[in-house]
């Protein structure tokens, strides 16, 4: 009785996401939280549901529980509908054993038979790790006006960064006529955003081919596309002109972030058109006190903010103690930052508590540390379910580390982790 | 919990709440920034292991049924068990406390029939705390108890807060003597919290004395029988407050701004569900000045607030000072508003330059979708 | 159809089918052997992709808010849109057909004005088909009609059947020059299936109109405004079944036997959802013997059953004979019991021995829970 | 907020089935339809919710994506409750790489992190292929009065077959001293039923310890249970005594199903009192034509019955034509048997196409015929989704095989694939 779908999304969720350093260290990368509310998968599927979109394929393989939990059968998106449905799909064993995902085109090619039974006209392939809003239907209508074999969403980088993308050349029809990944000297400053929508039966024949090259990496963009273009196919960049970010580096997430507090942001998240649905947890309206400052920061749901909160997003259920900074951070659910503590340009992980009078500000030192802390280019990055508080165990060292060696100030008047200093800080924030 | 139902009944006697209640029921009335009253009884009957629960609707039900929707929030979207909505055919207003009119079940009694659980726990909607149901039933089989009603000790009573209250004289062994309908018969300051406990079976016997004697007042039935039953008062110490009036409704969401109740009330013994929003996170401005107050999420503030309640998705705009207010969810407030002492209920749009002040003791209330 | 809402409406005049709405109203009459009347057009509604559908309910409406439970059989438990349950607060019984009274509807404008779908699909609970609406909408744009009214050409007719009905008088292009309510002042056999789709737009300026003049009937206002609105009738030819008495029931019960009728119905454009219930397959004993009959899941037979429809858990013992009957859900029939043109209610205990005989054009009805 | 679980139950769903022949060539064993109307994991899932075990996991592996979409998030079974719920476990990647379960310990070792964080005192391992209702709360109430490390449920078996089970020898006050893997010489006939409640602890402890024996198969039977007997730990044995039946070959899966039917099954699954749950499909009530005869049979919903149906086990949506016998036969959901065809003793897969005329009967030879049909000691075996009314085909080939070599009669008469001996035979029904 299943119906034909004129499309279903695959979603490749499956990456280590090793870019993303500690953030990434438990959990997979369209799991991590973002923007004080959502985690990043939360996009695509928000996407794929406002598209019209009602059949997702999830490509799981890297730690997956905590994104499987989290996505259950799609309820908080309203995927898990009669028709269509949200499908995890973890590598899985076969009569004669199993095999992982070795590529992005592998993982779609070891899930034909799911796309087969469907029998879509065409499938979208999507990544979990981008920040955006788009209608997918406006792509899939320029696929279908050009008759193309695959359209391939782009979006105009700043020149002196194309050399980090695949850069698609295309004629005044919009047809690619050159592809090149990474080129030293770009004719383009149009890169693929990761986002393509194939005919079905195109895209199978292309997976069962590259399956057979030995020396391919069974991957999209290194391998199907190039391929495609080779055999003369019909291949159309879509331009995509609105708010677009790969937060596959600690750099992008943080500034993806950022980019919600700037006034200008083009991704508006309060815009109620296109929802950005998530899980919703039961946490309470968060609490303001008396003694508290909260300036231009996104404050989630069950927060205590009794301290002073800058330029910041906090997510659910996090504390700040009195008298605390926190600046330019990212706050992850259920953290806890005690008294008369300063943060500042620092992502803390989950559920971690921070002790009374710690300082953790961004080190202008390369080195690293100690495995819970890490520095991305000035970012200090503190990992998940650490209790810092607990003085009795080993923790303290990481304290002492923080405190007195890794985490210098950047601010100009320095940082020697002295109360004193601290406290004359504060007070002309 | 297993086996243990519950049935939450819809308080009638809205008269003081009037201004909150035009096109709702009070067990819908908007409280703490995110919740409806029903949301905290129905969370306690949850998370105590309850998983079949009736709840008597009489008239302008439709928001609750549209809050309460499949029960999902409250993991009540079940096979076995789960949310029923018992339609109370009787529109009369009845004004004993308690606030149990046993017509309503009555008319519901095949739903008791068909139940399997032995106790039945019968709850109002207007009681706010974060409370296990576990002790009470516990002490309900250890006293041999036939009815078991929750109190509460209150030492600082004022006839304004309690206007409407039951009290319970008792016997050192907390036996039940009397349940008395105002503070000056009351031998004690135990207030009925409007939540009792018993067997399912004797429910349906005193259902049939009802239907014999022509009384529904289950408050007049029980004291009838101290004798013959056996009631017993629990005591209930942590944090609980009684909706009865728009007096006792502000003030006691301006009380859950003290931190240690609102970690009580939303982070004690469990949490408390409500219908899901997709909102966003709230947007504090550099020009927002925000203190001692609990905001909801998808708000976004430019001006000063102070001691006051957001709901969600209210707009404040800049040089704004609003002090002691609660504004419900969509409430848009433009720039250059000063607002004291005022309750906005949903929908409402402030246009710029709005001066409005209310009196602490009698804050102004603003209705649904005004435009001001 | 993601542009297009639906109302489903409580047909109210139920004198005819009385004999089966003792609790329950129209739209959760049992049919079918798994159904509830109102299964039909919700199914045909989600089927052609309508996610907000809102329900009016009238009275005796617990059993069908039970029946519909969460709506998660009907993919309905979503966050954007879903069921709503919109109470009528005007209980008086109103006669005319198409049996829209728009004051239900106008009672819950709030919830037109929060929709955001263009279309919106009004119909009632009381026929029976299998159907796509996607032709219909089509249908309605390519006019540029206003209002469109789908409607069925019967040729064979009797007064018995539509006593009730409306049929639709239109020039040959299928635009509606009036709607009447009796046979004699038809021009032409097309009776109105009780469903019409219009602009939610047009809805509300209807509604304007109706407050100004009194008049809530919306055939009457449709009648006076055939020159300015351009009313267009949609045909369907599918099988379609409209259930407005205990004869019409009983016979299009009987008339699904037939197995193309059956697979018309049940396996045909869509599936037909209804409540979730976890019973086992039917169990055949080994002395049973059963002939053209429809049986649902959890029965268990051991005697002869002939032209009958069997409801879920029903229980047939040795040595009966059971010959065109509705048994409902739960019926328990001891040993040798001989039943004959019979609808039996729910949870009937026909004890040994019995013997009971109805005509086939006035069946014997048994009410609910019936111990005989 | 995790509030810490008395026990939760891991349940072993991942394993090949490769004794269920085609029945588990597209689906994991614990998917495959069961009784009419279940599939196999509906028995344990719903022992789970009727024990008051709200937190389940489900360790998946070979082919899980039916099994995987079945079971969700566990609605069907109420365990999708905010406290607990139903978690799927496939093998996932780690920084370093995924590991398959090579073992049933070893699924359990792999998800020690998982069981952790509900910080249970007692873990429940059930397998996914076992027919029974069985109440876990008594077992784990007689686990505490014993303060046992593992309980192991144990059922008698007859004597003769007790070499083929794993063995439990214990003492007067249930303590089990001996335990062997199908013993030649049997001392007791206590076999176990795989189903164990360990202290959590203790199994953690024990897991960890096994996955540093390089010689250990990490199998519970095999390995942990007889090291725990070694080690002197205390084990005791909890007998149950109702029905229960492991379902790993053909053959018992075959008399597993023809339980139901025999009126003195102990496994009453028309019993209110702890219903097996499963995911209800929408079909309509059965229809049964006026010619049929139904005898001694289950029959599910949507089929259509016009033929006749004798000591058989219908799935849903199963058609069998006019004058086709059907007997002593389990017809998975949506198989169509076309008219005047004959089938006995068989199991024929999901969405197969009979065509007209057809028989499939049981064979008394032992050669495996075709791919997509088996004999398993005289039940023939037809695999899913086949079409042999195709004509056009290859399937042709299959059909005129089974018609005149493979699929000869077991019934007296025999069976020479003519239509006139097949006529005589259904007159004699």
């Amino acid at each position: 009785m299943q119906k034909r779908k004129e499309m279903l999304a695959m979603l490749l969720a499956g990456g280590q996401g090793s870019r993303l350093g500690l953030l990434t260290k438990h959990i997979a990368k369209p799991a991590v939280p973002f923007g004080g509310k959502y985690r990043i998968i939360d996009f695509s599927l928000s996407n794929c549901i406002n598209s019209g979109i009602d059949t997702v394929g999830v490509l799981t393989q890297y730690k997956p529980f905590i994104l499987n939990s989290y996505i259950g059968i799609g309820s908080a998106w309203d995927l898990d509908c009669g028709n269509g449905g949200l499908f995890l799909l973890p590598p899985y064993a076969r009569e004669k054993g199993g095999h992982w995902y070795s590529g992005t085109a592998d993982a779609i090619y070891q899930n034909i038979d799911f796309i087969d039974q469907f029998n879509p006209e065409y499938v979208l392939i999507l990544s979990g790790d981008h920040i955006y809003k788009m209608d997918y239907s406006l792509m899939l209508q320029c696929h279908k006006e050009k008759n193309a074999d695959v359209t391939i969403s782009v979006i105009e980088v700043p020149w002196e960064e194309a050399n980090r993308f695949g850069i698609m050349e295309t004629n005044s029809e919009g047809k690619i006529i050159q592809f090149a990944e990474k080129p030293q000297n770009p004719n383009s400053n149009l890169a693929s955003m990761g986002i393509y929508i194939f005919k079905w039966p195109i895209l199978k024949e292309c997976l069962i081919n590259d399956q057979s090259d030995a020396n391919s990496q069974n991957d999209f963009g290194k391998n199907i596309i190039p391929k495609m273009l080779d055999r003369k196919m019909r291949l159309f960049a879509y331009h995509f002109k609105d708010y677009w970010k790969d937060v596959g580096t600690v750099e992008s997430y943080f500034s993806a972030n950022m980019d919600l507090l700037s006034g200008e942001s083009e991704l508006n998240i309060f815009d109620d058109s296109a929802k950005i649905y998530s899980v919703n947890s039961a946490h309470p309206p968060h609490y303001i006190g008396s003694q508290a400052e909260v300036d231009n920061s996104l404050i989630g749901k069950g927060c205590q903010i009794l301290g002073k909160v800058k330029n910041s997003i906090l997510s659910p259920g996090v504390y700040v103690g009195p008298e605390t900074i926190v600046e330019d951070a990212i706050i992850m659910p259920g953290v806890r930052i005690g008294k008369e503590g300063y943060v500042k340009k620092a992502i803390i992980g989950e559920q971690t508590f921070i002790q009374d009078y710690a300082q953790v500000c961004a080190a202008d030192i390369k080195e690293q540390p100690i495995s819970e802390v890490e520095n991305h280019s000035g970012i200090i990055v503190i990992g998940n379910h650490i209790d810092f508080s607990n003085n009795g165990t080993n923790h303290k060292t990481i304290v002492d580390f923080c405190n007195k060696k890794c985490l210098r100030s950047v601010m100009d008047e320095g940082c020697n982790g002295s109360y004193n200093q601290h406290q004359k800080r504060r007070k002309t924030f | 919990m297993k086996d243990v139902m519950a049935l939450i009944t819809n308080t009638k006697s809205e008269e003081k709440l009037s201004r909150l209640t035009q096109d709702r029921c009070i067990a819908d009335i908007p409280f703490g920034g995110n919740y409806s009253l029903i949301d905290f009884v129905l969370s306690n009957v949850v998370n105590s292991g309850i998983r079949n629960i009736g709840i008597i609707i009489t008239h302008k039900y439709r928001s609750l049924m549209y809050h309460l929707g499949s029960g999902k929030e409250w993991s009540l979207d079940t096979k076995r068990d789960g949310l029923f909505f018992l339609p109370s055919n009787n529109h009369q207003v009845f004004h004993k406390p308690l606030h149990v009119d046993l017509r309503d079940i009555y008319n519901n009694i095949d739903y008791l029939h068909k139940s399997t659980q032995k106790y039945i726990v019968i709850s109002g909607a207007n009681v706010i705390c974060n409370m296990d149901y576990h002790p009470l039933l516990e002490f309900h089989k250890r006293k041999e108890s036939d009815v078991t009603i929750l109190h509460k000790k209150e030492n600082e009573l004022t006839p304004e807060d309690y206007f409407d209250c039951d009290f319970l004289n008792m016997d050192s062994n907390h036996r039940v003597t009397r349940i008395v309908g105002s503070f000056d018969e009351a031998t004690t300051h135990n207030v009925s919290m409007e939540l009792c406990i018993l067997e399912r079976e004797l429910l349906l016997k005193i259902l049939d004395t009802c239907i014999a004697s022509g009384n529904w007042d289950l408050i007049d039935i029980l004291n009838e029988n101290t004798e013959t039953l056996k009631i017993y008062a629990y005591p209930y110490d942590g944090y609980a407050a009684r909706i009865n009036s728009v007096h006792s409704y502000y003030k006691h969401n301006m009380e859950i701004l003290n931190p240690d109740i609102w970690e009580k009330l939303f982070l004690g013994t469990h949490l408390i569900y409500t219908r899901t929003k997709d909102n966003p996170p709230t947007k504090y401005d550099k020009t927002s000045s925000v203190h001692n107050s609990l905001v909801s999420f998808g708000c976004a503030i430019k001006g000063e607030v102070k001691n006051s309640i957001l709901f969600r998705e209210v707009k404040i705009g800049h040089n704004c000072n609003v002090k002691n207010c609660i504004i419900m969810q969509n409430g848009l407030i433009e720039d250059n508003v000063f607002l004291e002492n005022v309750i906005i209920d949903k929908d409402v749009y402030i246009k710029s330059g709005t001066y409005l002040q209310g009196k602490a003791e009698d804050p102004v209330v603003i209705a649904k979708k005004s435009v001001i």
